[in-house]
């Protein structure tokens, strides 16, 4: 018997016993490296800060990670890149000036109650970087609304307050916003290149999209979701007699239709769903710009999606072959 | 038939039994909470309008659809101002508030009776600091800026829905005593 | 017609042809002793009829088929019976086997009936020469072909199907046979538009194998005008057989290269345009599919009388030295024939019946080539790591390529979590197990696996 | 507010008469519609199904408990001491519910007939796949030398619904008597068949399920049974018995003298009058040392 | 008037929803949604008896009770009223319809020990509703509670699916997800308010 | 249970606090839980009020037990819990109007309480008078004692303060005396003493809804 256990053996599995070079840390990190372009503008912009601010996201969303995993007696899995994905955009969903406790706190929140209660990667109902930031929102309104002032460029918010420019329109108007520019094109091109206030990851549109439209090619997420979602954003703003352009270009709208509505775990499967959702994110965002008590509602607006994804998820099935044919 | 009796006497009796515990207790504690209620009123449009030796309700008006009163302030016969009471959407919540105006509908005080706004955050509203930024405020300087400002209702920073809210909800009061004053009310 | 693919889902994954696709068949080596189990195909198994010490011939007939959805085995030496009893098979299990050690004479057993003008035999002859033949399914589900071709009579079949297909990777097997043995394919799916009163036959081949393509279209374009026998059905109950003059046209189909474009339905779909619905066969949409090699092997029973007693198979892929494309006698010894293609190179760490997809991995390469063995592949290390399996993170990837319209990330947690029926509401009975999802998986999840641990649930449970 | 100065007496009568109609009205209406529209319900499903344990294990053969209180109510056929967990103490109490006459029952406990771990037995191949052993059986049959043993990846002890079982070191089921309820879960989820229900007060079983025969089994496990026959031979009081090449114990004969462990070559037939043991984690013995070390001599 | 409905409607129902809003009726929440089966039943049934019982109590309120000036007794008689609508329906349902009765007859005692069921009529009377305005409150209030019983039905039938750690499969994960859901819903805060 | 002689009060006592607590163990009366959990005294207030209905509302049910139809049982007692929660509502609403105000809607709401109507149901229409209101005291206490443990947790956190007396800086954490805060507290000490049990050998009873 020892003889015979002492031999090679081989492998043995149930096919397929190839697999594409396709894995979850791959998926992870490719997302990571192409939000990483708007992670250095906003560096560029707000200063040393802001790198502390996200540098101290990732690195307490990865510990707590590797913690909570420890403890639950489970595989520590933080090199899939996950969590650092989640500290990424957590960092990027949060004021330059916020205390570093706050990432802290925000990371707890988003790895241990919005992931890991529900099972780790995979099982989570809510996009956690959103949680953490809905929660800090609501234990720290004053912290996270404070918006300190880009550092380079000529400004375009009021000195003051530093508000953004959707504070500016929901507090004062749309003649008081187009004010702090030269003009509308001025104003287009400011939220483009990123000159203006806000969190660190609203500031380069253009960057962001850079990196959105990198994955899309890859095929790491699918046009569905931020297509609809912007989509709809411009057009029932369009219909409310606000500006389009000024509403796809402002706030985490960009960041959130291409890196956080797109989150596979807590968005539909199907196109269709995927589709659905997006619209869903974009009448809930322009129902919260325009009405609600917050100038923002993309975070929301994607939490609240979030819920309605498992019911989604029943209401949109793929079409199975040969059904359609049966029901002729 | 048993049953109909026994179902039905027994409901009676316990319906008529509650009844009369109820209506007992009723009675007894009614008038206490009817004298503390008013004596709480008289208290805050005192607190709003010391001065005055009378305070009395002279009319029904509605703000925000709610039903609200002006008062009469007088001291030994003399008109001294007049008390709104008025409500203001907030945050959260409808806040309750008592304005007291002068002859020139300045307002004078403001007293929030009521709301359900965040604590911490919007509940600042009822610290005196705040309603104190009222004090003086003609029609057109009850609007709400953020940042500093002396002529105008400077916001809560953290809470200027709040702020909004109750600025909305004395502005209407100064209007509405406007109105009934021009429609009649001396 | 058709577009020549499916197309809902589907993978494209390396080809990994390139090694043996232009290598000529070659002969294996006589083997000295094989191992014929009973259970070579889908059905009951054979029933041994010789015992040890028998002397048998090659083709002599050693198993008897059980009832109808059964075939029957045939020696692929001549030698004598040296045991009778249960052997590991390469379906990973042990089952019944004879076991002939050779003579080295290799002789044919007598009486072996050859038909110069098969195409006169009336139907029901050709399918009784086609069950006694020993033939099955070749192209990997080993269903045993006389019942494909032996419809009931409500069902009216309309087009044969040649699944040249061969979209795994790796195997160059078919393809081979196309090329090199072109005339043997088409005269068999002649036999079977025959038996089944057809008149339209196809053959779908893959575009990645232009010369296989060239050498089929060039034989099935002789068929223009040949002999049918017709059936008649007479009043008063007489059934007889007439000539019905030139009527059959087989057609060569190129297909659109996505695994898996050589699954049954799939194929149906490229070449009819028709969907075989959920739970319903393909004749039930008029298709009857059968693999090129059993094209060949029927023409082989037909025309010469032989029996299935041997295959072509592609030894292949990196942990094999020598890959190559031989024909080997069925029983013969996984390590012999690997042997003979120069053996396993040390990093071999998988062996596999059939190809990466959907092949099965071997525990031991002492088992028998059987039947369906189109392939035998080796892979190395880097190729055959472990599999981290992960959990699903709802990618969707999964949905996208299941051709069965199927949402396999959301079969396999059920079924992880043991709501086998609840798998089965969502479709479970409908995935053929491609393999496709698994290998587009991120988190590499086991979904063949699990598919096959819920239906082998749910089958005891209806016991 | 408007202020009603409340009159005690006033409000008195008229709450009185407001809440005295209110209540003939339900009243009325309530014993009209009880009375019109009543229905007959047995009150001993309910009984039955509140002593029932609620684990809906179904052991019983029922949709779970109440499944099973409706059937022992309603048809005669059905016997009060279908639920394995709730033993005779159920039965007991369901049979008087229901008037039925209470079984005797023999307590019995689950056992797993398979001793060959980790270290006794060897893997045949590297199985990469589902840690289920139900799924594992799809791979070659699972990956343990001995075709009928144990694989060791506790789908049992996923599946007890009282917890009652843990997976040791090396693994193998190791079976809590205490918790366990002998509903049956464990052996009917086996895919090897390797657990059985056998009486609680009986502690000797020949915990092997290899029907090789014995060079067969010598190759694959250290500790499995070869069907030497030995211990037929030996018991005193004729209880065991070979049956394809498997000794097996007649529990209704066992005695508890233990002839039997200390004649069997391989150390197949256990002792468990003293349960903890098998709970304790074991190291690899060395080459040759006797292969149950751990077990004191008797 | 049916702008002020719809504002109503969509703000008990959606906006200020009574479970994430207000945090209301949480003891059959967390109940019956286990299954999407049971949260279905427990919402028809719940819609029904709410409204029933808010335009019973409307009118017994507002026509009988404030001419007499009997305010004071209006907790007792609302829950009277749905307590004893609940167990005549119950009894009713028991013999007309079993099957219904089985599907939903569960839920109506249950209704009784629901906050939402006496909280509308309370709300009604509080806010001086006229009687469109309490039916739209009851109507709204109902599909609300529906709302968010298929939402969580929904989100749990996920979380069967999902590696919860086992302190807190269950009720605790349960919480956990209100939790998370009342804090998106906090996007909505400020928008309109009852 | 329904054999009364055999209870022991302690035991009837510790149930109510700890094996089957209406909030934690029950998942009994939720909305309070959550609600009205702000502060240590609120949460007082609110269980003090229970625990008054609950145990008279026990004894006299378990007076009248034998005069009651069972046909209408459940009508009955839900009028008799009616009755007492009005008479606290009246008796707060003149004597501690502060209390009130910040509770108003959920005295009211004491009256659906499926925690008391169960014990009526369950205990109190089964046994004696000192039984069962040695059965009410006991589970008011265990409500009482979770809205009181809630309200101390959330008002630290969320207040910076415990039972009124400041402690830390201002709002620490904000979100622990919003409601979301609440089911967060709640979830994670239902975990927090699963675990315990778990720990300690034992089965958690998943929480069983309501009943
Ligand atoms: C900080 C860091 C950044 C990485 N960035 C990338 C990346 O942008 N793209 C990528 O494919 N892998 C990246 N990797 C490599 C991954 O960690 C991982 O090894 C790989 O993607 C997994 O590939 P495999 O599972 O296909 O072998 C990075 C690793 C680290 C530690
Ligand atoms: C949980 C929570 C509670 C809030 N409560 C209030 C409030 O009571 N009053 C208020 O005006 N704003 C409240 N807000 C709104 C935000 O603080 C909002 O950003 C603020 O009103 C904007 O005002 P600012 O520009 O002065 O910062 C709250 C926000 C959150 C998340
Ligand atoms: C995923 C999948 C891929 C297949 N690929 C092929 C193939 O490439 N060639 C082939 O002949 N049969 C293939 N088959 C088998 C066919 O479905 C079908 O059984 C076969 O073509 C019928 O012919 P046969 O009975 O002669 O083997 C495949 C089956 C499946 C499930
Ligand atoms: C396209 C894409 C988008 C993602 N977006 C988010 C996100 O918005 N927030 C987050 O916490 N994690 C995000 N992740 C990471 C990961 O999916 C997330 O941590 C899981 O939700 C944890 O289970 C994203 C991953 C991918 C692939
Ligand atoms: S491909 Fe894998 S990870 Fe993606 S949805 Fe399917 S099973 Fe889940
Ligand atoms: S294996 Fe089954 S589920 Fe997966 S892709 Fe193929 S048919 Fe679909
Ligand atoms: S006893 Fe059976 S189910 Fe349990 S671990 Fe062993 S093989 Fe698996
Ligand atoms: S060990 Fe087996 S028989 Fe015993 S309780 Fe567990 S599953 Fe049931
Ligand atoms: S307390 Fe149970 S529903 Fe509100």
């Amino acid at each position: 018997m020892e003889e015979k256990a002492k031999d090679k053996k081989f492998l043995v599995s149930v096919g397929p016993h190839i697999r594409s070079n396709v894995s979850v840390p791959r998926i992870m990190w490719t997302v990571s490296a192409a939000l990483a372009p708007a992670a250095l503008v906003s560096v560029y912009y707000f200063g040393v800060h802001a790198l502390l601010v996200i540098a101290a996201c990732i690195l307490a969303c990865m510990a707590i990670e590797a913690a909570t995993q420890k403890i639950m007696g489970v595989k520590v899995s933080v090199t899939d890149g996950s969590a650092f994905l989640t500290g990424l955009l957590l960092g990027m969903n949060l004021p330059a000036g916020v205390p570093l406790y706050l990432p802290v706190i925000g990371a707890a929140v988003a790895i241990v109650i919005t992931k890991h209660l529900f099972g780790g990667l995979g099982y989570n109902i809510f996009n956690p970087a959103l949680i953490g930031r809905a929660f800090l929102m609501a234990s720290f309104p004053k912290l996270m609304t404070t918006w300190p002032i880009p550092a380079g460029g000529q400004m375009l918010v009021d000195a003051k307050t530093g508000a953004t420019p959707l504070g500016i329109l929901k507090e004062e108007g749309y003649q008081k916003l187009l004010a702090h520019f030269t003009g509308q094109q001025d104003m287009y091109t400011s939220m483009l290149f990123g000159n203006r206030g806000g969190s660190l990851g609203e500031v380069s549109v253009l960057a962001i999209l850079l990196g959105g439209i990198f994955l899309i090619a890859k095929g790491y997420i699918n046009w569905q979701i931020p297509v609809s979602f912007i989509g709809t954003v411009a057009g029932l703003t369009w219909v409310f007699g606000g500006d389009p352009v000024l509403a796809m270009l402002s706030g985490g709208l960009v960041l959130g239709a291409f890196f956080m509505a797109t989150d596979y775990v807590t968005v539909p499967q199907l196109n269709r769903a995927q589709l659905a959702f997006g619209i869903g994110c974009g009448a809930i965002t322009v129902l919260i710009r325009l009405k609600g008590g917050y100038p923002e509602g993309v975070c929301y607006a994607i939490l609240l999606m979030n819920c309605l994804t498992p019911l989604l998820d029943r209401a949109f099935k793929p079409k199975k072959f040969g059904e359609a044919k049966a029901a002729a | 038939m048993n049953d109909y009796i026994k179902i039905t006497s027994n409901l009676m009796i316990i319906c008529a039994t509650a009844g009369l515990i109820l209506a007992a207790t009723w009675a007894s504690t009614e008038p206490v909470k009817v004298r503390k209620e008013a004596q709480e009123l008289e208290q805050a449009l005192k607190g709003l309008m010391p001065q005055a030796d009378s305070i009395q309700a002279v009319k029904d008006i509605k703000i925000a659809g709610k039903e609200c009163k002006i008062y009469e302030a007088k001291q030994g016969g003399n008109l001294t101002g007049f008390v709104v009471s008025s409500y203001g959407k907030g945050y959260s919540s409808y806040i309750k508030l008592l304005v007291a105006i002068d002859a020139n509908n300045t307002v004078t005080a403001v007293d929030v009776l009521g709301h359900a706004e965040t604590p911490g955050l919007g509940d600042q509203i009822t610290e005196g600091w705040f309603k104190d930024r009222f004090k003086g405020k003609s029609l057109e300087h009850l609007v709400v800026v953020k940042g500093d400002t002396q002529t105008d209702v400077q916001a809560i920073s953290g809470a200027t829905i709040s702020s909004r809210g109750v600025t909305r909800g004395v502005k209407d009061a100064v209007e509405a005593l406007k109105a009934a004053r021009e429609g009649g009310l001396k | 017609m058709t577009r020549g693919t499916f197309e809902m889902g589907g993978i494209h994954p390396p080809e990994n042809k390139e090694k043996t696709e232009s290598l000529a068949i070659v002969a294996a080596r006589l083997p000295e002793r094989v191992v014929i189990p009973m259970a070579m195909h889908l059905g009951a198994p054979a029933k041994p009829i010789v015992a040890v010490g028998d002397l048998v011939k090659k083709g002599q007939k050693v198993g008897e088929a059980q009832g109808h959805v059964s075939a029957p085995v045939h020696a692929s030496i001549s030698g004598k019976v040296t045991a009778v009893g249960n052997f590991p098979s390469p379906m990973g299990i042990d089952v019944p086997a004879v076991v002939i050690e050779s003579d080295g004479l290799d002789e044919w057993v007598d009486g072996l009936v050859e038909h110069e003008d098969f195409m006169s035999l009336s139907a029901g002859d050709l399918r009784a020469i086609i069950k006694d033949a020993g033939i099955v399914g070749m192209g990997g589900a080993t269903f045993p072909s006389h019942v494909k071709l032996d419809p009931p009579k409500e069902k009216k079949i309309t087009a044969v199907i040649l699944n040249g297909a061969e979209c795994e990777p790796y195997l160059t097997s078919d393809s081979r046979l196309m090329e090199e043995n072109p005339s043997e394919i088409v005269e068999g799916i002649k036999i079977m538009m025959n038996v089944l009163k057809v008149t339209e036959g196809f053959i779908g081949i893959e575009k990645n194998k232009p010369a296989a393509i060239e050498k089929i279209t060039e034989e099935a374009g002789k068929v223009a005008c040949e002999i049918m026998v017709e059936t008649h059905y007479h009043r008063d109950g007489m059934v007889e057989d007439v000539a019905a003059g030139c009527k059959m046209g087989v057609h060569v189909l190129p297909l659109e290269v996505k695994y898996p474009q050589g699954s049954e339905k799939q194929l149906i779909k490229a070449v009819t345009g028709r969907e075989v619905p959920p739970g319903l066969l393909p004749m039930d949409v008029g298709a009857v599919v059968q693999n090129v090699s059993t094209a060949a092997a029927v023409y082989e029973a037909v025309r010469f009388g032989r029996p299935l007693i041997d295959r072509v198979v592609t030894i292949t892929g990196p942990g094999i030295k020598e890959p190559k494309n031989m024909r080997v006698r069925i029983g013969t010894l996984f390590s012999e024939v690997i042997e003979q293609c120069g053996g396993l190179t040390d990093e071999a760490s998988k062996v596999l019946m059939g190809g990466p997809m959907m092949g099965i991995a071997q525990a031991d390469t002492m088992v028998p080539v059987i039947k369906g063995t189109s392939g035998i592949v080796a892979l190395t290390g880097e190729d055959a790591a472990i599999f981290d399996i992960g959990p699903c993170i709802r990618c969707g990837r999964c949905v996208e390529v299941c051709p069965m319209g199927l949402n396999p990330g959301l079969l396999g947690r059920l079924i992880e979590t043991g709501r086998f029926e609840e798998a089965k509401e969502h479709g479970l009975m409908d995935c053929f197990e491609c393999g496709s999802c698994s290998y587009v998986c991120p988190s590499s999840r086991p979904m063949v696996q699990f598919a096959k641990w819920a239906k082998r649930e749910l089958a005891k449970k209806k016991k | 507010m408007e202020a009603v100065q409340p009159n005690l007496i006033d409000v008195t009568i008229k709450s009185l008469i407001f809440m005295g109609s209110v209540g003939a009205i339900f009243g009325i209406a309530l014993a009209w519609a009880a009375r019109k529209f009543a229905v007959k319900v047995d009150p001993r499903v309910e009984a039955v199904r509140d002593v029932l344990p609620g684990a809906n294990c179904g052991a019983c053969g029922f949709a779970g408990c109440m499944g099973y209180a409706e059937a022992v109510v309603g048809d005669a056929s059905v016997g009060p001491g279908m639920c394995a967990p709730g033993k005779a103490d159920v039965a007991a109490l369901v049979a008087k519910i229901t008037g039925k006459v209470a079984p005797e029952l023999i307590p019995t406990v689950a056992t797993v007939f398979c001793r060959g771990d980790e270290c006794k037995t060897f893997k045949r191949f590297e199985y990469n796949g589902v840690k289920d052993c139900r799924a594992c059986m799809l791979v070659a049959g699972g990956d343990k030398s001995c075709s009928y043993a144990c694989l060791g990846y506790g789908t049992c002890a996923r599946a007890c619904p009282f917890g009652a079982i843990k997976m040791s070191a090396d693994g193998l089921p190791v079976i809590d008597r205490e918790k366990c309820t002998a509903c049956g879960v464990c052996v009917a989820i086996c895919p090897k068949q390797v657990i059985a229900l056998t009486p609680s007060s009986k502690m000797v079983h020949i915990r092997c399920s290899s029907r090789d025969k014995g060079p067969a089994v010598k190759k694959v496990c250290e500790i499995g049974c070869i069907g030497c026959g030995l211990c037929v031979k030996a018991c005193p009081e004729g209880a065991i018995a070979l049956e394809n090449n498997l000794a097996k114990i007649d529990y209704t004969k066992c005695t508890h003298c233990e002839t039997c462990v200390q004649v069997c070559p391989q150390r197949t037939i256990e002792d468990r009058l003293d349960p903890a043991k098998e709970a304790a984690p074991r190291i690899k013995p060395p080459a040759n040392a006797p292969v149950n070390a751990e077990k004191p001599a008797e | 008037m049916f702008k002020d409905l719809g504002t109503i409607f969509i703000a008990s129902a959606i906006i200020n929803n009574f479970v994430f809003s207000r945090y209301l009726g949480l003891c059959i929440f967390f109940g019956v949604t286990k299954k999407m089966e049971t949260a279905v039943g427990m919402s028809m049934t719940f819609t029904a008896v709410m409204v029933i019982s808010a335009a019973l109590s409307w009118l017994v309120y507002n026509l009988v009770m404030l001419p007499l000036h009997l305010g004071f007794l209006k907790i007792v008689l609302f829950i009277g009223i749905v307590a004893g609508f609940v167990q005549g329906a119950d009894t009713v349902l028991k013999k007309l319809n079993p099957t219904l009765y089985y599907k939903l007859g569960i839920y109506l005692v249950l209704i009784t020990t629901n906050c939402i069921i006496l909280a509308v009529p309370v709300i009604n009377a509080d806010e001086k509703y006229n009687f469109m305005q309490s039916l739209t409150l009851g109507l709204g209030s109902g599909a609300g509670f529906s709302l968010a019983l298929i939402l969580m039905a929904s989100i749990r039938e996920r979380l069967e699916l999902a590696n919860i750690p086992r302190p807190f499969q269950g009720m605790p994960i349960a919480f956990i997800v209100t939790g998370l859901i009342a804090l998106a819903f906090l996007g909505f805060s400020g928008l309109i308010t009852l | 249970m329904s054999d009364s002689a055999k209870i022991s009060y302690g035991k009837l006592i510790t149930n109510g606090i700890f094996s089957e607590n209406p909030v934690f163990k029950l998942a009994l009366s939720l909305c309070p839980a959550v609600a009205v959990t702000t502060s240590v005294k609120n949460g007082f207030l609110m269980g003090v009020a229970v625990l008054f209905v609950m145990t008279m509302v026990n004894i006299t049910v378990s007076i009248f037990r034998n005069l009651i139809n069972p046909k209408v049982r459940i009508p009955a007692y839900i009028l008799i819990i009616a009755t007492y929660v009005s008479m606290t509502d009246m008796f707060m609403a003149a004597y501690a109007r502060t209390a009130y105000r910040e509770m108003g809607l959920y005295i009211q709401l004491i009256v659906v309480f499926a925690i008391i109507i169960s014990r009526a149901e369950l205990f109190a229409s089964k046994n004696k008078v000192v039984p069962s209101a040695v059965d009410g005291i006991g589970m008011g206490l265990g409500f009482l004692g979770a809205l009181v443990l809630i309200g101390a947790i959330r008002e630290l956190f969320g207040k910076g303060s415990l039972m009124g007396v400041s402690l830390v800086g201002q709002n620490p954490l904000l979100i622990a005396i919003l409601p979301t805060g609440g089911f967060f507290v709640i979830g994670l000490l239902m975990g927090l003493f699963n675990w315990i049990e778990i720990k300690r050998g034992g089965n958690p009873s998943s929480g069983g809804g309501h009943h």
